[in-house]
């Protein structure tokens, strides 16, 4: 392979730099950046493996010409991706921000608008002055805001393929804040990121329907505050690598129709380029399938109407590590910086294709 | 073999006998972890919740 | 392997015959009855494999010293068990029970108490006259009903895992038929039966997390029937071969503390020999999981409370073909018959093991 | 997603067609040529799915405006290529030439450059003045000879994965075809096409380690007819969907270091676009994994040297798919159209990835 | 679940402890002695989870009334089984065999016959006065020396399954130890053992065909040991937790018929009560696979003859936590103690079944 | 029940009673697929190989 970080760079480009590049969600940013036409990556952060090739740590960018280098000698960059734990965006924002016109961070710690959010969902918030300069990255919630945006959070994995599942319903009106909604999330294991643990080797994690947060998940917070909804969430971790899949049940107030929800739904995702209605229809693939979309940044998004029930089924499912966290992150960098939205991440998914 | 009650489920719990405080022991019908706050007779409380190291 | 299925007879015993020995859960019937002290079987029956061994088909008989033989000649046996598809059972209901004294049905065609039902939920029912006879299997549920039955109906699996997890909320007054519970259900491959179909090709079914009943599952007949519950049901398949999981998300009307839970679930289930309970505690398995149960007759059952939403969850784990069918079947017959409850049902399972 | 067959036309580009576009190679050759900045699809074909959009097939390809047509009404394009079952190609040859200036078949039928082999490996052949035109497809074997050709044969997936890690010891002199050399491989479900059958359901086909041709495979032609190597050959079916990897034991005569090894492949693979060293190092992932290549056109090639046994041992690991047929497919095309070799197939891996 | 460790005793039995009861197969020995007719279990040791119940890690063994202790403090029992890594029992085999009358050693560091070659193959042996006191445990090799034994290493997992597809050729003299044999093994996740690592994680393993050890295998010491064979050995980690199927590779000086063959094999195995011989035939397991044997004591073995290449291809697959050491141990435990060969090993594999 | 003998493996094949020629059994020991050529007494030959459904 041929492809070397310093090869991409070009007149009207972007350089970049990836804080945590060592990480799952760091080496999918680093494999969709290497691959734009518009940036170039300079730096990738990594502690345990600093002085290592990136392909030490990722096989599919053997090819890439760079090293890891040390969290604590930032580069000047374009854009400064942050792929790191919880806690550890909130801790360095400001050298991030100082690094970088343009700070993309993949973790919750600005996710929320409010800080009081933070005491209430994780361990409180230590740099809550920088709460009001931050944009939720999911365009098709928020693209209004994110050009000239200096600081941008990615959504979380399992509330993105929430929040494009029930969107068109609460827009719509289908759906309204005093109905509860149940949503049950299942995950691939790229959620836990490259850390391990007991729970998450292979014999362990194999094959499960584990209940892995029964009730209290975080990501609860993201649905009150941009879909102003309730939602009693559970996730189960199932066998598969990359994928999140939400399955939303959902109760109007009224009678609703099949036409009042393909109409919904067209309404809200007709412009969207990463975003395929699969309602039903016919041959294998009916309703939305996290392995059709793999290794892609497309959401595939569907519903069922149960009328003996008076319930809508929204189904929303996603790559965790694209549209989940990195595709989402360079989606909004594109439309933040003024780029083609699509630009890197037209990937296809695979067919025939496992668990991936 | 003593026996005390699980502060969650409510179920009796076999313990060994050279039982010493701020041991940690499991529910064996529940699960929960359980610290050994008093030896005679035996008392248990619900031992602090261990992070989940099931990661997100 | 020297196990022979003459060996098996003893002067106490039964005989036993299975309709459907190739297919899946006939398979698994033969393994239990195979390995049961009380039971010799002396017929499987196969229109495609007439005349091979049972081992050609299932490779875990391989020792069985038995020919598959024509549906079309029945022997007369003190058991018959049925492991046809839905509709053969209820054509051949009288020749079943001329050949024995004791007929156990896996298919759903004697599990619904009324006939309406079948107009309903099935293709009608063309032997409507057995229905009072039939007595649903599920010892947890109607114990004491089997004895001296003639004719008994193995549940369905996924009922039976949303059964044993509503069950316990339900006789505690905890959750009314008035209050809507949302069931979502994740299932193995094996559910589907030997007969494949392109969707059950491997590189087709690998790796799901497929949306396959989004709504009008029928097993929520059999959930009204004996639940006396409206269920909003969702199945899913996942990527196992055995296993079906449900999570069922209940709404109580007034307050509910974890110690009222437990205290339902012990009364429910303290005596029960197939019932464990697993809700919350510690280490790596928390909550039901089926690949814990896969090859048993056991269920895992639990509950997470929910404060913030009044939510109650409940889970159920099984494995399909054993609690779920086979297993239940032959635990309902050893009721019936007056045996050890647990006789030929005590396998473990494994630790660890991968996604059986 | 807005992607359509009649976007992609160009000046300079050219249409191609894709018979049997309905099957496993068949969608990734459109999922290739789709993203392909030189082709234009302008048919494909499918007798069971005629008039169905390529969607309802392939779910990564619903954005394409493209539907399934007859194989019967060929229109005129600048590529045809072939995705059909071994036997079909050599019967409607005569055809597909008519129809198109340049044939790539993926199939068998045009692989071995004698008539006898097919009489010895196939069941014979019946368009054998053909043969003499026919070109294999694997540039790393055969880039000379395909500029111009009129007539492609894509390798066969197992015979690819083995030429690539035996051809640098071939050249180097380290093997010659005197010394037997027994190549292992372990192979995907997706190499069985979509036809599927019992062994190939998901039941029964997953989580195997099964011999599925335990000798005699045909690939042994292959890798007697242009690596002149007589090879005990063994295929095994594994848990995986994509891949292909094959281990190859060789017994050099004199004595060998591992100096001499990088040598011959460094040699042999310097230059070549899409094949990466991987042999020994650290990490993780040191020798070649077919999943590390998933989805895209790149194999991985790599050696072991086992001083006390006098052996290398060589491993080649591909998608099957792809460097295994499609890809392969394409990357000749490109080659004999003068066309930029990557053109189309710069796809990167995964990481990390579950069994894709 | 109502066993309880205490329930099993009776007057003829014989007390059990299990030292690294927390492990992989630790946790298996529990499974079987826990359901073995002459067995009671009265220790299990952990460090890491001393006090707690042995079902907090193995959620198979929920109901057994048992607590981990520390492995400092030894009961007195009847037999010991160490279940530990290499070189704890050599440390500490002193006091085991105080504790104990027989000792069995899952580890490798009884297993050699002399000293010397755990210089060459591990790092030396610092107990060296007990290896001529050690049986090597696999009866079908060595049960005229197990009745009385009081020291007895169970085999390695791969040698087993190697050494069961040989052994009948090397009888019959079909294979010498001049010729040089191929042994290629696929292997699952569980022969990792539970204390796991980074490469073991679940997104990282999942879906492999990682050549783990290309050559220099320890268990090339076992099978020059007791089969006086020189293998050439090369372990793949393939997608399953549990199994290990060894393909071995043979080239016999003369020329050799299925009948031969099919004469060796029943020779060696016709009244071997574990292993069950598959060598083609129909239907769709042909040839030996772990999966049909996954949770059982059996072994499959078979061959296949390839005259082309005057090859035979011989396999042997089994349940590494089974066959491969803990079922191998307690069948060695029979023996040795005079009891049913079979006690407490009657498992039935299961059908179907993904991947255990 | 009677016996045959198996062609490929030499073993004994347990038969039914009203066996009939043409019928298609397998051997218990090796699988392979036998066809009764004779019924009294019963002769197997090997059955004509069924193309595997394994695909490639
Ligand atoms: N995985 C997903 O699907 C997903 C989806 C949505 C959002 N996210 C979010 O994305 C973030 C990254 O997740 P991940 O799954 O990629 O995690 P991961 O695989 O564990 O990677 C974390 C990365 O951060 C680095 N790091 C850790 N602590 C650091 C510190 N104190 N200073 C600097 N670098 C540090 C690590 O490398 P070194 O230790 O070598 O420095 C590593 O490169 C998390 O906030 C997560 O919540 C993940
Ligand atoms: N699979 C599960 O997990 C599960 C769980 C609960 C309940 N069930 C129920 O159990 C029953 C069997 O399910 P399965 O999954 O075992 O199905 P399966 O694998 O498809 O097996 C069906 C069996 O019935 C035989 N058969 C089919 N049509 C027949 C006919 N007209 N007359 C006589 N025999 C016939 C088949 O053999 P031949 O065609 O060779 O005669 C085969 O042995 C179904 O009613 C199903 O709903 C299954
Ligand atoms: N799968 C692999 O990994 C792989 C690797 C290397 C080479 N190959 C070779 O590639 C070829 C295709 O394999 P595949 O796996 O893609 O097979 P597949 O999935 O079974 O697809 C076969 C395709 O051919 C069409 N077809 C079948 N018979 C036909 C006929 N008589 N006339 C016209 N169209 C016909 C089928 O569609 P309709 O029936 O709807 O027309 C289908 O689209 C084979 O020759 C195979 O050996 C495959
Ligand atoms: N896994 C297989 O398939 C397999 C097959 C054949 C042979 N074996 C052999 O069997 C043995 C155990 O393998 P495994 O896979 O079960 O390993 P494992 O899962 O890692 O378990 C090791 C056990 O030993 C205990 N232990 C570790 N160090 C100890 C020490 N210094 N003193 C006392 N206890 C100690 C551990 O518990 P605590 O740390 O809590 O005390 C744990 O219970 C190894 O020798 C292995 O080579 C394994
Ligand atoms: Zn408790
Ligand atoms: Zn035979």
């Amino acid at each position: 392979m041929t492809t070397s970080a310093e090869d991409e760079g070009t007149g009207e480009g972007f350089t970049a730099a990836v804080v945590g590049g060592s990480g799952f969600t760091g080496g999918e940013l680093l494999r969709l950046l290497v691959g734009h036409p518009a940036f170039e990556v300079v730096q990738a952060t990594s502690r345990e493996y600093e002085n290592k090739t990136v392909g030490y740590v990722h096989p599919n960018l053997r090819g890439l010409n760079l090293r890891f280098s040390s969290p604590e000698e930032l580069e000047s960059v374009d854009v400064l991706f942050a792929a790191t734990p919880h806690g550890v965006s909130m801790q360095h924002i400001d050298s991030f921000r100082d690094a970088a016109g343009l700070v993309v961070d993949l973790s919750a710690d600005f996710r929320l608008p409010e800080a009081d959010a933070y005491d209430e969902w994780y361990d409180g918030h230590t740099a809550t002055e920088h709460l009001a300069d931050a944009e939720y990255a999911l365009p098709e919630l928020n693209r209004g805001n994110l050009p000239g945006a200096e600081l941008i959070a990615a959504g979380g994995c399992n509330a993105t393929a929430t929040l494009l599942a029930m969107k068109p319903l609460v827009d719509a009106g289908v759906v309204t804040g005093d109905d509860r909604v149940v949503v049950d999330v299942k995950v691939g294991s790229s959620e836990g990121g490259a850390s391990g643990g007991k729970a998450s080797s292979h014999p362990e994690r194999s094959g499960v329907v584990r209940p892995y947060a029964p009730t209290g998940h975080r990501h609860e917070a993201e649905l009150e505050a941009y879909l102003d909804l309730p939602t009693a969430f559970t996730v189960h971790a199932v066998e598969m690598v990359r994928g999140a899949s939400a399955t939303c049940h959902a109760f109007p107030d009224g009678p609703v129709t099949k036409g009042d929800l393909w109409g919904a739904y067209r309404e809200a995702y007709e412009d969207e380029p990463f975003v395929d209605l699969v309602a039903g229809g016919g041959g294998t693939y009916r309703y939305p399938e996290p392995k059709a979309v793999a290794g892609t940044n497309r959401a595939e998004v569907g519903f069922a109407l149960d009328p003996g029930n008076e319930r809508v089924v929204a189904f929303g499912a996603i790559d965790n590590m694209m549209k989940g966290s990195a595709g989402q992150a360079v989606h909004a960098a594109n439309v933040a910086l003024g780029l083609e939205e699509t630009a890197g991440l037209d990937q296809l998914g695979l067919h025939p294709v496992g668990s991936p | 073999m003593t026996e005390a009650e699980c502060v969650e489920c409510g179920s009796a719990v076999t313990l060994h006998d050279d039982l010493e405080i701020g041991e940690i022991v499991d529910c064996g019908t529940c699960g929960a972890e359980l610290e050994v706050v008093d030896v005679s007779p035996p008392v248990l409380e619900r031992a602090p919740e261990l992070e989940e190291d099931w990661g997100e």
